[in-house]
């Protein structure tokens, strides 16, 4: 057997479904016809009512979860792609995310965003919004990069009472495979060293440890050994296990497939600075996408983002410095 | 689609006793009297930051809540203090949260207008306007599906407010859930400052409701007795599974946007016409009329609500203000993905 | 309120010229076979991102853009080559766009259905669906302000789209502003697979416009002339001062939401109903018993398009992609604000 | 004469609409009201028809603004308070920022957001959303700190053929008072040394200048020579001129009232660090607003945000590294 990125996220739904009566998931085209990206494949069917085409009105879709939630129910709520999140923007950021802290009544909603660029998709099917979230106290940002984090963490996403914002990125649905599901994971706040190195360290997220990764094994056959830390969760950010790398390397370069300006490479390297300064022999350095939307044909989208080459020329000269 | 409309005069006795004008009645007042409370204190400097007051709306906002269960759901907006009163939350907890009170359901943390308890369906508005309806819709959605039947929901919004696309969306969300919504919106002619012909072209709002598919109900908003009357039939008619329910009451309200708004910009024609009528003055008059009361009950009525004003207040001012030093400072209830590094 | 609902059969000729029907047909015509050649394309994995076709739609779109002058504005959607096509649209345009050539209007930088020129009129949507009602609204908006007379402009939508707060938004506006905005709603039963059931609760979309206080038109969408006489008279209207005119159209796209789906859910009972009829076909037929044309012509105009479609795809397949190296890669059109240091 | 912050911007917008034809201002009760903050007073009675009450549709009044763009006009639009402008987002970040990239046609519209704390306006009458729009590419994001800056910036931002974001703060509207307007200012884009000092640098723009000048004041009775450093701009971010005050201090304290996650303060550390690592004698530090909604209590507000005492207790720490 051999399960995708996309299929761990139906599996750890139809989990959710099974297990927990409270669960619900609401979201355009997500009932018989298993959503756009087929991530809720027949859970109509297996979960008869609970599984629910909602209009075209992701306001009101994040609205009723808030609702919902207030009665105790675990909504998961599937934006088509994660940029439509923006007209349900209000709802998130000041209705979910402030509910607790104003009235102590916990907003147990999990808002599953597919986002990342993909070839082909364009400025509206592409963003990457996690740094946007992260900004706005009262909400968990979760990033899984491998098909066990996929799965791990949106059952954990469910089981948490905070509203969380699950990134999900789109590149890795179909591709990116794994031959179970796991039944342990870490938890969820926890980084992860994706690879181990002792002469640089790369923190970074989502698709891009991949990215990571591949230039780690570029950079291997030069002989460098690259320590790769994949975030997972990027609110809250695991700062221990970033500095505890960069206390192993010395040299710390951040990549994120988000624009550049803020975001969470310089929250890394803002908390590494202020908290593990002595650990740096040299300046940390990040690497975003370009500040442009995101472009539509792929080869401007292969030049708008960080890739395993961008990745490991930046590392390269970063060992240099 | 059921439209109906009632004006002045168009009501008999209503509610499920014949009492229930009276209790009505007293709850405006109370609202009244701890409205001019709050103005009184704002103008002394007690209050920090705005004071939003249902002056002249109060027949409206006490239908709403008298026609409620506490079983119910509730989405008041700012101009609700008598909607609030009936359907049941205790007067402090107004003063409380005007005053910043520690003990107050929001504990220094919101303020004014923005309370409540939601797991008691009070829900405690968002300033963003429109936001409260589609949490109604999913509360109503969240107990149908724990097959909670019998219960109804309102939000409250001003004419302004139908404006925004959360009013749209979660307008037309719960007519295809056929939810039991009672969208009740107050048009009193002015949105802030902003004139109904600035803010909307249609003849009159409630034809909104034939485009979403739901009933809709009109009243004369200074009719104490139509009030009472729509509301009643609104909820009644959501009740018993007739979907979601649009009611438009017009009036006016009897005061500026907030304390600090002297409204110079309501024409005095528009005050001079019934849409000014003082609602607790037609509710008086009302209830002499059909012998509900005798003229010498309203003063002992206004003195006891003044009386239990006054002692909140007392209260309340002696009550602790929040302490920075003792606030968790963290938005989220996890305690374990609390961020420990961030500052 | 004005309200007209065209059906089958009600219109004869229209257009300022006789001619204008046979204009129209054609114009369909090269749409479609420009839709065909996409979907073709695109199997061949020629096409980068989604393919979105009008196909069964064509006959409204062909309708709007044949009802406006060159000097109007138009925002299409995702369903609307024939009415791009129709406003003046290169055919190129599309191609390139398609193709992802660096000589179309996108320059690659956005595919498939973005494609425009803000300045001539053409407005390049975003695909946040609602978005662009407001921009059309501030395009007439802001004519008006400079003294421009006499000139429209349309906004393109499904019925999904009548569902988002911008939607609502934009079309109360046009109402208190009393804009010449025409927004055609292509009810084609389905958003993708959503079906109207779980969409709007309403009998009919055009039932929305008294809720606004605008004027609405209804019509059978895979009636040619019907569709060429409601647009006409609506688009007139318009123009003509009577403020924001909403058009409901009843029919059913003849494929997938986009190439990628196969649109299995749309049940067989309603592909056989007179929702399903072709457009082009219906177009055919209407020609041809008016006597406006004798069958031997169509194929030649099939011919001719194709011949038209064919060379436009040989030559843009030989064209320059996009060079990331020549990019600015830069959001800003003020170079001197542009940010240094950002990476 | 004297003239306030907020007479500043109203001045800015009248001078706005006398000099250019294309100026309009739409908003609510902007009209013959001047606006919930009297930042418009009498504009509508003196420019007829060009300063327009919009109804609560903060989606579509950005819309109409784009459009209203497209057609070579420069309209200003005001949100009624920057909380507000989370429902007219997706109009401003994917119409108004993408429209120039899409197709080269400039987007000169101004939106003005009344942001920031006051004592007693609570959770969605206070924020501070300068990072959220920064993210986003397209954007210019302008955070005046003076009554100067309010009216020159405020001039420049309708002049600007981009989107501009322009905060103003509300704490500043009525007690920040200039002698007269300025008649020269410093460019868009570049940051002013709001004060010299040879000890330490604080980078911080808006309210916060004020907060750091204090604190600046206070530390100079004990013999520490601050200097403060006003962004004015945080996109475009004026790095050279943070990083020459580094170069002369070597040692940074960002300070800002926004929530701590990413952010104006993350951004420039991070700039900092990559490209002036070797000028810093300690590690950067940040202060910014704690991680929860603004609270309504004016003892809760107080602690939330940072003030010339923290500021200067932060500087204190940094001072001692
Ligand atoms: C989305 C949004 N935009 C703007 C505001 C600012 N605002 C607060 S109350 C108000 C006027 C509301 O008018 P209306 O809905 O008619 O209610 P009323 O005050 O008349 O009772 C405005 C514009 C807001 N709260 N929310
Ligand atoms: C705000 C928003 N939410 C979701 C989407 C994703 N989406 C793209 S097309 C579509 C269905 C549109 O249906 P409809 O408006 O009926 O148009 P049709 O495709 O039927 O022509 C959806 C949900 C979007 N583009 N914008
Ligand atoms: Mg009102
Ligand atoms: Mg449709």
């Amino acid at each position: 057997m051999s399960i995708t990125y996309l299929e761990a996220i139906r599996e750890a739904q139809a989990h959710a479904l099974r297990d927990d009566p409270r669960v619900f998931i609401y979201g355009q085209d997500v009932g018989a016809f298993g959503g756009a990206f087929k991530a809720t494949k027949n859970l109509a069917r297996e979960f008869p009512g609970r599984v629910l085409d909602s209009p075209i009105s992701e306001d009101a879709m994040v609205g009723l979860a808030v609702g919902a939630a207030i009665e105790g129910l675990r909504p998961i709520i599937e934006m088509q792609f994660a940029d439509f999140s923006t007209v349900g923007f209000n709802q998130i950021v000041n209705q979910a995310a402030t509910l607790f802290w104003r009235t102590q009544v916990s907003c147990p909603i999990t808002v599953r965003l597919p986002f990342g660029g993909t070839s082909g998709s364009g400025p509206f099917h592409s963003q990457s919004l996690e740094a946007i979230y992260a900004h706005y106290p009262g909400l968990i940002v979760l990033t899984p990069a491998t098909v066990e984090d996929a799965y791990s963490m949106l059952l954990a996403a469910v089981a948490i009472d905070d509203p969380v914002i699950f990134c999900e990125h789109k590149l890795l649905y179909y591709h990116l495979k794994s031959e179970k599901l796991p039944s342990e994971a870490l938890p969820v706040g926890k980084a992860r060293i994706a690879r181990e190195g002792r002469d640089l360290t790369i923190v970074t997220y989502s698709a891009m440890v991949h990215e990571a990764l591949a230039a780690a094994a570029e950079l291997a056959t030069e002989g460098w050994e690259i320590e790769v830390v994949d975030l997972r969760s990027i609110k809250p950010l695991d700062t221990d296990t970033v500095i505890a790398s960069v206390a192993r390397t010395g040299r710390l370069l951040c990549v994120g497939e988000a624009w550049p300006w803020g975001g969470v490479t310089a929250e890394v390297v803002a908390r590494v600075t202020a908290e593990g300064y002595g650990l740096l022999d040299a300046p940390p350095q990040r690497l975003n996408a370009k500040d442009t939307p995101v472009p539509y044909h792929p080869n401007l989208w292969a030049a708008h983002r960080p890739t395993s080459r961008s990745v490991a020329a930046a590392a390269r000269n970063l060992l240099r410095t | 689609m059921l439209h109906t409309v009632s004006g002045p005069g168009s009501a008999g006795h209503v509610g499920s006793t014949a009492a229930a004008p009276l209790v009505a009645y007293r709850i405006m007042l109370r609202a009244r009297l701890l409205d001019d409370k709050f103005a009184a204190l704002s103008r002394a400097g007690k209050i920090h930051g705005g004071v939003f007051l249902g002056r002249g709306q109060e027949a409206l906002s006490v239908a709403v809540g008298v026609s409620l269960d506490k079983s119910d759901v509730f989405a008041p907006l700012i101009r609700d203090a008598a909607g609030r009163l009936a359907f049941g939350e205790p007067l402090i907890d107004a003063v409380r949260t005007y005053l910043g009170s520690a003990l107050g359901p929001m504990r220094g943390r919101d303020g004014n207008v923005h309370r409540g308890y939601p797991r008691e369906g009070l829900l405690p508005m968002i300033s963003h306007l429109g936001a409260m309806v589609s949490v109604v819709n999913g509360v109503l959605f969240a107990r149908r599906m724990k097959g909670i039947t019998g219960c109804v929901g309102v939000a409250c919004l001003g004419e302004g407010a139908t404006s925004t696309g959360a009013f749209h969306e979660a307008l037309n969300q719960a007519a295809v859930e056929k939810l039991p919504l009672i969208l009740v919106v107050a048009n009193n002619q002015f949105a802030y400052s902003t004139p109904n012909s600035r803010q909307f072209a249609c003849a009159s709002l409630a034809d909104k409701a034939v485009g979403y598919g739901v009933e809709s109900h009109s009243v004369d908003g200074t009719d104490f007795a139509g009030c009472l009357e729509t509301l009643s039939s609104a909820v009644n008619r959501a009740r018993t599974g007739h979907g979601p329910q649009l009611v438009v009451a017009n009036l006016l309200r009897l005061c500026g946007h907030g304390e600090h708004d002297d409204a110079h910009y309501i024409p005095t024609e528009i005050k001079n016409s019934p849409l000014g009528r003082d609602c607790l003055k037609v509710a008086e008059k009302f209830l002499l009329e059909h012998n509900y009361v005798g003229a010498d009950m309203f003063i002992g009525w206004r003195n006891e609500a003044i009386r239990e004003i006054e002692a909140a207040v007392a209260q309340v001012l002696r009550e602790a203000a929040p302490d920075p030093f003792a606030e968790e400072w963290t938005a989220i209830s996890s305690k374990y993905l609390m961020e420990g590094h961030a500052s």
